[in-house]
């Protein structure tokens, strides 16, 4: 069995990761997934937390967070289709019409 | 009843802006419903004078102050709604009045595009002005304080002469920033002399709370910004040219007749008295800052061709005088600098309504390379023109000489040499004001130039104003006496025992 | 009635008078305005030998009396009343002043007729008086300075009366700024005493002073010397008399009753009034008897050169006044003010007859283009010699017994004095030429064309134009109008010229040491507190002074004679001879020279330099410098702001990094 | 043992996550992020949260990759090059996440707090257990529970707003399967 | 198993208002299907209705302070007062964008439902003391938005502003999850009075997990609040959004998250203040200096208001920092206000966007003060407002918060603020110099107009030409409010007292 602080150092991992991927990636697909990984690592160190603290609260907000992650990519897939609809490239860094 | 007195002229703008009647006709009947309620104004101040109690022989000790009113307006900032008069205010109120009395029959004889705001914001600017004097609260003086600028933004911004957005934009910021430092040095007074207790802006309970030194003195330096960017003087007065030349005549009248007195009558009514540690901290500084207006304006007023801005830059010398009179830091002194005050409003206004008249004479232009030998066919004009130029250079016999014999007075009696070197700006208001008359009245008659007597409503204007002044250079003792008990609160034991 | 009432009504008067020509100045048609100021001078002067007498029955210890209205100013610290101090000194003055004053309107009222600012004229002329006469009887220092600032006003409007004459203008300007550097001078002096007296009327102050001041301490001379400016101010003595000479742009009465007659004498009056601070100040004294006898000798000198008449008239006024000032400060009061009363009658009487001479020029004032008027103008010429002779001091006229008067009493102060004493002598000689110089050179010789015409009773109506600058005047303010008025031709100018001209010859019968003392007894009272109220010159010394006087004159005459009517071209060989002397004296030892290069271009310069740079560069160059970072800031924010969402994340996850970090730090 | 088990499910997570970060075609991201999840699933098992792994498996490897799936197969897989147009981001991007990642290590590692390097708290059986999970859902987190179905509501809302005008209406329904009751 | 599930206690009185929205969202999405000419009317007045009522019963439900299931909610004062907010903006967006070219896209049933889920959204953040909900509330409230920002399907900028608000607004939440992820570790709970009190024990109140924790989470709330330097998701989102959209968001966005703010640390990690006022402090520094400098200049009216914005964020960061009952109080007065200020500037701008073609741009104001002064005074009373001139609810609102800086011991921050309300002058008088002091462009009769600025026309939607008097009124009345609070403060400052009073009891 090994200590929960490598569960938790794991899920900081995988959160930069999550950041070095939107920071990276300029397809608003990929840049979506990112986000994905960055909700895991939080639900990771939830689960983590919540069995180091012995309260199912954790797990609850796990459970909760992979929910709302869903929501949101259905919202992010949907922007997306209709970027396409619209012909929009599908390049962040074009998508840079408002800005000063 | 005070509150009367203050809100009226404001009720007057709102029923000028309703007013019905359309197109040019309705904006002349708009003027002459504001003239009316300023006129009431005027009558107003004038009984509160009359039934204005000096104390025995002025002497007495009570603070003076009159026809209080005190509502607990905000109670959960500590905001009293505390007007009150005492002889401080009581002649900034009257020259208030009778100025922008002035100003309205000056602009209700003229034609002004978008004529119902003008007279609501006139009105509104005359409210505000008023509040200042009154108010007995920190925060409300506060309020009135910066509630001016807004009606006199637009004033110049929407009436003015040319340049008149970067003018009144330049204006308004540079006195807003003195304004901000001023709130935030306002309520930090309020929270920390309450010292965790319950907070209250009421100047009395200020009074009562002194602050440690250290902290009176940042506060203090904010308030010095504040008044002194309002006067203005050297060298915070960058905002002054600009907005003098673009403001509309009446405008620049109550500007700098009344305005101006605001910074001044603020180092009275708030800095010396809530700050006294402070003020006899930096009374050197001020005193410094002083006698650089004097020279500096004296000398650029003897340097420029608009006639505006010889007059604009000789009242940063006037105002000079009075904040040397102030920071004399002695009775003589604040009593002169307060008949200045009052002297300064009565001079400058009809200066300028004169100066606009000679423009119209020289052919719309203020440059006294154009002016010249006006005098001939008006003799009337150029005899209240001199009567005012004098009064102004302070001519031994008129009041303003009267204020800066006390001035004087005090600061010699104070330092010395501050004394003797404003000696020198006397001599250089003699230069710039001379100069003045004689370019525009004397010389040859210059080209392009014509030269008329003023029109009978000119008149109605500007006499019962040079009557003031004819009649306070008689007796400024009427204003000397009312005051007496105001200077107790402007200079507390502190002060004179520091002194 | 009291003396203080008819003080009162001395000033009531002429005030009176110059407003009501003043408010009425569209209804006075022809000389009707000149009569009113006339006839308000004249009852000033009645009231005035009414307070004379009024004063006179009371015993001499109780004649200073005071009355004042109201409280002026009364605060902390200061209190002013307006009241006034009535004492022989004062009706001594106000004698003079109204007197002399009613017979210059008289003149006036037919001299300036067909101006065209006739009404303006006297409505000046009528406030003036008040406002001398207020000076003189002003009873604390605060009415002193109104009154004084007043007179310089009233002078000023004069000097520039003909107000589109550049000339005039600037001439009016010099006069007002350099008066208003004496009132600020006695301002301050004011405040000192003030402050150390705690009062400002007189009889306090002097009753405090002795006790106030040590002998000769420093913040008495100081105030003294302030009291000098003042006083040099107003009696154009070195350095701030530039100012007379350019007076003389006024009309010739205004020259007579202001730069000649009274105001100019004020400093004197002051000197007197104020004697008792200045004999606790001995060296302000000295230094004041000082600058007057250099003043004497240098206006004599200049007065020797000048060919302008009426410049020439003005120099001599102010070496005279010198003598004057001499006087009084070497406590030689009653003496002081006895020439100051002769010099009113005579010097008046010598500008209004070159009044008269200059109109018969038709305005012309170079005495180059006179000469021979005798035949054609009698009686000016007549009255011009008398003028001259009491003047130059020739023996028994009024001007020898007050002149050798204050030698006399410099003499008897002995020691240093006696340089005085050389000075004032050898500018008695002076004064003789110069007077002289003017009879013959305008008076006798071939007569020119003016002169001609006249003789044929035809007087001269040239075009105006301004003396100096030749540039022809708009006549439409009232230069000197179309027409001219000599005293040949005016009752209403020879009356006054001849009372003023008996008066110059005689007036010296009343002050004949040891014999008539009547101006020193008169005065005594108010002196009587001096050091040297019995300082008396020896007969021996005075008979020594008169006989001197007499040499001087009589040989200075003599030179004028030999110089301008028996050998005619010496006096250019003298200029020839004497190229560099003269011109250092024909341009008044570049005074205003100096002035102009000092004072008045660093001024102009300054203010130019002010306004083009400072004003530009600091004060709007803090708001731009301001306004240029904040815009820098602004560009700063929108190039960050780039659009491209990424960049944002970053920024993002920068502030989560750094905050993080420094809760890292803080955890530590 | 167990550690095998972490250090190998560990293993594929990171390396998931990498694949995510780093494989130039959308479609091959979205496998590798597969791989992450099932990962992590196994890791929840470990941390004895079954109900929270069974989960994980359905509702991500199931319905939510699917979803991707389908858009990327609708948008067309476009690839992005690797080299970053914006040297910045290259150079400092990875740089951020590396200092991130070392303060949060430092977090965790410095935390005092006991139990973190414990093997956890001892907890009784059935800890994770759909049983426990749905108890803790209708009592203390009842409004949660009711507002996560109003959240799946409105996205079932915005995807038909976004997806407007579209005779092919797959991701609404499959939308519409995930709505709880 | 069947384990003995005893119910928690509901306190529906409690849970009213949330009930009557999420009631309402169902109505009116189910209104919105039902085809015919009156549905529009219909459904707005359903959705009006809906607020009206959770209006109602949050005032009824005012001054009971009560925690609700197992404290996971909280309706006290704090949470009631600032749901007037949130209630208020949203009426006002839905009678905005009621004839709104820009939102006419998505069926009215469906925009209105949207917004209403936000707004639940709001109420459940404004009363959570449980990082679950907290976390619940911040998604309920974005995820609308994102698509109600995107909602103008055909215009560019509206999807690349919901693009952009989505994926920054997810990278903030999922930093804020990880930070709430570290507290709850900390604390081992996910209440919030058991994570103060356990804040409260000293050995906790230090430690690096905690503290990174709340790192994160604060960055995470910032962003919401749209705190420089997580504030440049805000211009482009406002610009690019329906402009009724930008006003809600501008307004009730900014109050839920301050909601959250003030109980998050006021309440959850008030103990360990003394760790975190100076890092707020800092960023309250950078969003004023940021916001006002940034907004000099800008020719976006939205882009304008949405750079100070982020400076108005800053000042009323101050009041958090302070971390007192006073600064509490002077927030949440500050927020009322806020709301006032800018429903009335954004519906002069959506007026006049409506009436010329000059969309959202400054000279799209000029000279109104000739031809419309129906519009130009609303619109400098709201500048004077914003810009803190006296008069106005804008300088009650200044005054407050310095005072509170004062009394919690930050004057330097008190000072701040006033510096940059001087900055803010620049750009405040600059409109309102357009409005009255510039010849007005000759008024444009409104050809198809987009909202947001850009000039590509769409042939869809319904267009009113020239005035329209809802849009007006609000304007006026919004306007109204601001000067007769700025004469009358009490009410407001009174509610304001009620809800610090139930923080801080």
């Amino acid at each position: 069995m090994m200590d929960i602080a490598w569960y938790l150092v794991l899920s900081a991992f995988i959160f930069c990761i999550g950041v070095a991927g939107v920071l990276t990636r300029r397809s608003p697909l990929v840049i979506l997934i990112c986000l994905e990984l960055m909700l895991n690592a939080g639900n990771l160190a939830l689960v983590a937390f919540s069995k180091m603290t012995g309260n199912g609260d954790g797990q609850i907000f796990a459970l909760i967070v992979m929910i709302v992650a869903a929501a949101e990519v259905v919202v992010g897939l949907g922007v997306i289709v209709a970027m396409f609809r619209n012909r929009l490239p599908m390049d962040v860094d074009q998508m840079d019409e408002l800005h000063g | 009843m005070l509150s009367i007195l203050i809100f009226l002229p404001l009720a007057g703008g709102i029923a000028a802006a309703l007013w019905p009647g359309s197109g040019e006709h309705g904006g002349r009947r708009a003027g002459y419903v504001s003239l009316l309620f300023a006129m009431t104004t005027l009558g107003f101040a004038i009984g509160l004078i009359l039934d204005f109690d000096a104390g025995f022989g002025g002497i007495s000790n009570v603070t003076g102050l009159q026809h209080v009113t005190d509502v607990n307006w905000i109670p959960q900032l500590g905001i009293h709604y505390k007007i009150g008069v005492d002889g401080l205010s009581l002649f900034m109120i009257a020259l208030t009045t009778l100025l922008w009395a002035g100003a309205t029959a000056w602009s209700s004889f003229r034609e002004w595009p978008k004529a119902r705001n003008y007279y609501l914001m006139l009105a509104l600017g005359e409210t505000a002005v008023l509040g200042a004097f009154c108010a007995q609260d920190l925060a409300l003086f506060v309020l009135f304080f910066d509630l001016m600028l807004v009606p006199f933004y637009f004033l110049i911004g929407i009436w003015g002469g040319e340049r008149r957005v970067e003018a009144t934009t330049k204006f308004v910021i540079y006195t807003l920033v003195g304004s901000f430092l001023m709130l935030a040095g306002a309520v930090a007074t309020g929270i920390l002399s309450a010292h965790g207790g319950h907070v209250s802006f009421v100047l009395s309970d200020l009074r009562a709370h002194p602050l440690s030194k250290g902290t009176q003195e940042w506060i203090f330096l904010f308030f010095a910004a504040a008044f002194l960017v309002k006067m203005p003087a050297f060298p915070l007065h960058g905002w002054l040219p600009d907005a003098y030349r673009a403001a509309p005549t009446p405008v620049l009248v109550v500007l700098s007749g009344v305005l101006s007195k605001v910074g001044a009558y603020g180092f009275l009514r708030i800095a010396l008295p809530i700050y006294p540690d402070a003020a006899v901290q930096f009374q050197e500084l001020l005193l410094v800052i002083a006698l650089v207006s004097i020279l500096y304006g004296s000398v650029m007023a003897f340097s420029q061709n608009s006639a505006t801005l010889v007059v604009a830059y000789s009242s940063i010398a006037q105002l000079g005088f009075i904040t040397l009179g102030i920071f004399s830091l002695r009775p003589e002194g604040a009593q002169g600098a307060i008949l200045q005050m009052v002297n300064h409003g009565l001079v400058v206004a009809p200066l300028f309504f004169i100066i606009a008249l000679l423009a119209a004479r020289a052919g719309g232009t203020d440059d006294l390379r154009r002016m010249g030998g006006l005098a001939f066919r008006a003799p009337v004009l150029a005899a209240l023109f001199l009567i005012v130029a004098l009064a102004t250079l302070a001519m031994p016999g008129s009041a303003n000489f009267a204020a800066e014999f006390l001035i004087l007075n005090g600061v010699l009696k104070a330092k010395i040499v501050y004394a003797i070197v404003a000696g020198a700006g006397v001599v250089f208001a003699a230069v710039y004001m001379i100069r003045l008359f004689q370019r525009s009245m004397h010389n040859p008659l210059a080209r392009g130039a014509e030269s008329r007597d003023m029109t009978l409503t000119d008149g109605v204007v500007l006499v019962p104003v040079v009557l003031v002044i004819l009649a306070l250079a008689l007796y400024p003792q009427f204003v000397l006496h009312r005051s007496q008990n105001a200077i107790n609160t402007s200079l507390p034991r502190e002060i004179l025992i520091i002194r | 009635m009291t003396a203080t009432a008819f003080g009162w009504l001395v000033l009531a008067f002429p005030l009176a008078g110059s407003i009501t020509i003043a408010l009425g100045f569209r209804q006075w048609r022809g000389r009707t305005a000149g009569w009113i100021g006339s006839g308000a001078i004249g009852l000033a002067f009645a009231s005035s030998i009414g307070a004379l007498i009024a004063l006179q029955s009371r015993s001499p210890s109780q004649r200073a009396l005071t009355s004042s209205l109201w409280n002026y100013i009364a605060t902390e610290g200061v209190n002013v009343k307006l009241g006034i101090l009535v004492d022989p000194l004062a009706v001594f003055m106000c004698l003079v002043v109204s007197g002399v004053s009613f017979l210059i309107h008289v003149y006036s009222v037919a001299y300036m007729d067909s101006d065209r600012g006739y009404s303006r004229y006297f409505s000046y002329l009528n406030f003036f008086v008040f406002s001398m006469l207020l000076l003189v009887l002003a009873g604390n220092f605060f009415l002193l300075i109104v009154g004084w600032a007043f007179v310089g006003f009233a002078s000023y409007a004069l000097i520039s009366f003909w107000y589109r004459r550049r000339t005039a203008v600037r001439a009016g300007i010099k006069a007002f700024v350099i008066n208003v550097v004496g009132d600020v001078g006695l301002v301050i002096a004011a405040i000192l005493i003030q402050r150390d007296t705690g009062a400002l009327d007189f009889p306090a102050v002097f009753a405090r002073a002795g006790s106030v001041w040590h002998h000769n301490e420093w913040v008495i001379v100081a105030i003294c010397l302030l009291i000098l400016v003042g006083a040099f101010a107003k009696s154009a003595q070195i350095p701030l008399h530039t100012w007379l000479p350019d007076a003389m742009e006024g009309p010739t009465p205004v020259s007579a009753l202001i730069h000649a007659a009274t105001m100019v004498t004020a400093g004197v009056y002051l000197i007197a009034r104020t004697h008792p601070l200045f004999e606790l100040a001995p060296t302000a004294a000295d230094i004041s008897a000082a600058i007057g006898a250099l003043t004497l000798f240098f206006a004599g000198t200049v007065a020797l050169v000048v060919t302008d008449l009426k410049r020439v008239i003005a120099y001599s006024t102010i070496s005279q006044i010198g003598y004057m000032v001499m006087g009084v400060s070497i406590a030689a009061y009653s003496a002081g003010m006895f020439h100051l009363m002769t010099h009113a009658f005579f010097k008046a009487l010598m500008f209004m007859a070159a009044g008269s001479v200059i109109a018969a020029m038709a305005g012309t004032q170079d005495m180059d283009r006179m000469s021979g008027m005798r035949r054609a103008m009698p009686f000016t010429s007549v009255a011009f010699v008398a003028a001259a002779l009491a003047l130059a001091a020739f023996p028994g006229t009024s001007g020898y017994f007050s002149k050798d008067d204050i030698l006399a009493f410099a003499a008897e102060r002995g020691s240093g004095y006696w340089i005085l004493y050389v000075v004032g002598t050898v500018g008695a000689l002076m004064t003789a030429i110069y007077a002289f110089r003017m009879i013959f050179r305008v008076f006798a010789g071939e007569p020119n064309e003016e002169a001609r015409e006249l003789e044929h009773g035809h007087l001269a109506h040239a075009e105006p134009v301004n003396p100096l600058t030749g540039e022809p005047e708009d006549t439409d303010v009232g230069f000197p109008g179309p027409e001219h008025h000599i005293a040949e031709r005016e009752a209403a100018m020879r009356a006054p010229m001849t009372l003023l001209a008996v008066l110059s010859i005689v007036a010296g019968v009343i002050q004949i040491p040891h014999v008539t003392d009547v101006v020193t007894d008169f005065l005594a009272p108010t002196f009587a507190d001096s050091r040297f109220a019995d300082v008396e010159p020896s007969v021996g010394l005075s008979v020594l002074t008169l006989a001197l006087g007499a040499l001087m004159s009589l040989s200075g005459i003599a030179i004028a004679y030999l110089v301008w009517v028996r050998r005619p071209g010496t006096s250019a060989q003298l200029v020839a001879r004497f190229r560099r002397t003269h011109d250092f004296l024909i341009h008044k030892w570049y005074f205003d020279e100096a002035y102009d290069l000092l004072v008045v271009r660093p001024m102009t310069r300054l203010g130019q330099a002010a306004s083009r740079t400072f004003e530009r560069v600091v004060i709007d160059g803090v708001s731009q410098g301001a306004a240029m970072v904040v815009r820098a800031g602004n560009s700063l924010v929108r190039v960050a702001q780039s659009g491209i969402v990424r960049y944002y994340a970053l920024a993002l996850m920068t502030g989560v990094t750094a905050l993080a970090l420094y809760f890292l730090i803080a955890a530590k | 043992m167990e550690s095998v088990v972490f250090f190998v499910a560990a293993l594929l997570a990171i390396g998931g996550a990498l694949g995510v970060v780093i494989q130039r075609n959308p479609f091959y991201s979205v496998l590798s992020l597969v791989v992450h999840l099932i990962a992590l699933a196994v890791l929840f098992l470990l941390l004895s949260a079954e109900f929270i792994a069974a989960a994980q498996v359905i509702v991500y490897a199931g319905a939510v990759m699917v979803l991707y799936v389908f858009v990327v197969a609708y948008v067309g897989g476009l690839e992005d090059p690797l080299i970053e147009p914006s040297p910045v981001l290259r150079v400092v991007a990875p740089l951020f996440a590396v200092a991130l990642g070392v303060e949060l290590s430092f977090a965790i590692l410095g935390s005092g707090l006991k139990g973190i390097d414990g093997k956890g708290a001892h907890v009784a059986a059935g800890f994770g257990s759909p049983a426990r999970i749905g108890e803790l859902f209708l009592t203390k987190f009842l409004i949660s529970f009711e507002v996560v179905s109003l959240l799946l509501l409105i996205a079932a809302v915005a995807a038909v707003v976004l997806a407007r005008r579209s005779k092919s209406p797959e991701p609404d329904r499959r939308l519409a399967a995930d709505r709880p009751s | 198993m069947t384990a003995a599930l005893h119910a928690p206690h509901i306190d529906y009185a409690g849970l009213s208002p949330l009930l009557a929205l999420s009631g309402g969202v169902c109505v009116t999405l189910l209104l919105g299907l039902a085809r015919g000419p009156g549905t529009r009317m219909l459904v707005t007045a359903s959705a009006l209705l809906t607020l009206a009522a959770a209006t109602t019963l949050a005032a009824w439900q005012f001054g009971e302070n009560k925690s609700l299931v197992e404290g996971a909610l909280r309706a006290d004062d704090l949470a009631l007062s600032l749901d007037f907010v949130f209630y208020a903006a949203a009426a006002c967006a839905l009678i905005l964008s009621l004839r709104d070219p820009g939102t006419s896209h998505a069926s009215l049933g469906d925009y209105s439902a949207l917004l209403l889920t936000s707004v639940t959204g709001m109420t459940v953040l404004a009363g959570a003391t449980n990082l679950v909900t907290l976390f619940l509330g911040i998604e309920l409230l974005s995820i609308p938005l994102y698509v109600m920002c995107a909602v103008d399907l055909h215009r560019r900028t509206s999807l690349e502003s919901g693009l952009k608000y989505l994926v920054i607004g997810s990278v903030g939440s999922a930093t804020l999850l990880y930070g709430l992820a570290f507290i709850y570790g900390a604390t081992g709970s996910t209440d919030f009075g058991p994570i103060a009190h356990a804040v409260g024990r000293s050995g906790i109140a230090h430690d690096p997990l905690l503290l990174t924790g709340i790192a994160l989470a604060a960055a995470g709330l910032a962003f919401k609040a749209s705190v420089a330097p997580f504030h440049q998701w805000t211009p482009d989102v406002y610009q690019g959004a329906p402009t009724p959209v930008t006003a809600f968001m501008a307004v009730a966005t900014k109050a839920a998250a301050f909601a959250i703010i003030l109980r998050f640390f006021d309440v959850a990690i008030h103990p360990a203040k003394g760790d975190w006022d100076v890092a707020l402090a800092a960023l309250a520094v950078a969003s004023i200096a940021i916001g006002n400098i940034g907004a000099i200049g800008q020719d976006s009216m939205k882009r304008l208001l949405a750079y100070s914005g982020v400076a108005q964020a800053g000042y009323m960061l101050a009041g958090v920092v302070v971390g007192t009952s006073l600064g509490l109080k002077s927030v949440v007065f500050y927020l009322f206000v806020y709301l006032l200020m800018n429903v009335a500037a954004f519906a002069v701008v959506i007026a006049r966007e409506r009436e010329t073609v000059l969309g959202d741009d400054i000279e799209a104001v000029r000279g109104i003060g000739a031809s419309r002064p129906a519009l130009a005074w609303p619109l400098t009373i709201s500048m004077l407002a914003l810009a803190g001139f006296p008069g106005t609810a804008g300088f009650i609102g200044k005054f407050f918060l310095i005072e509170a800086t004062v009394q919690g011991d930050f004057t330097w921050l008190g000072v701040v603020i006033v510096i940059g309300s001087m900055l803010s002058l620049a750009y405040y008088l600059r409109v309102v110099a357009a409005v009255w002091m510039q010849p007005g462009a000759e008024p444009v009769r409104a050809t198809p107009v987009m909202a947001g600025g850009s000039a590509e026309a769409s042939p869809t939607g319904p267009r009113a030409g020239g005035v329209q008097l809802e849009v007006v009124a609000i304007a006026v009345i919004a306007a109204a409010a601001v000067v007769a609070f700025g004469i009358i403060p009490s009410p407001l400052l009174d509610v304001a007292s009620d809800a610090a009073r139930a923080v801080f009891g």
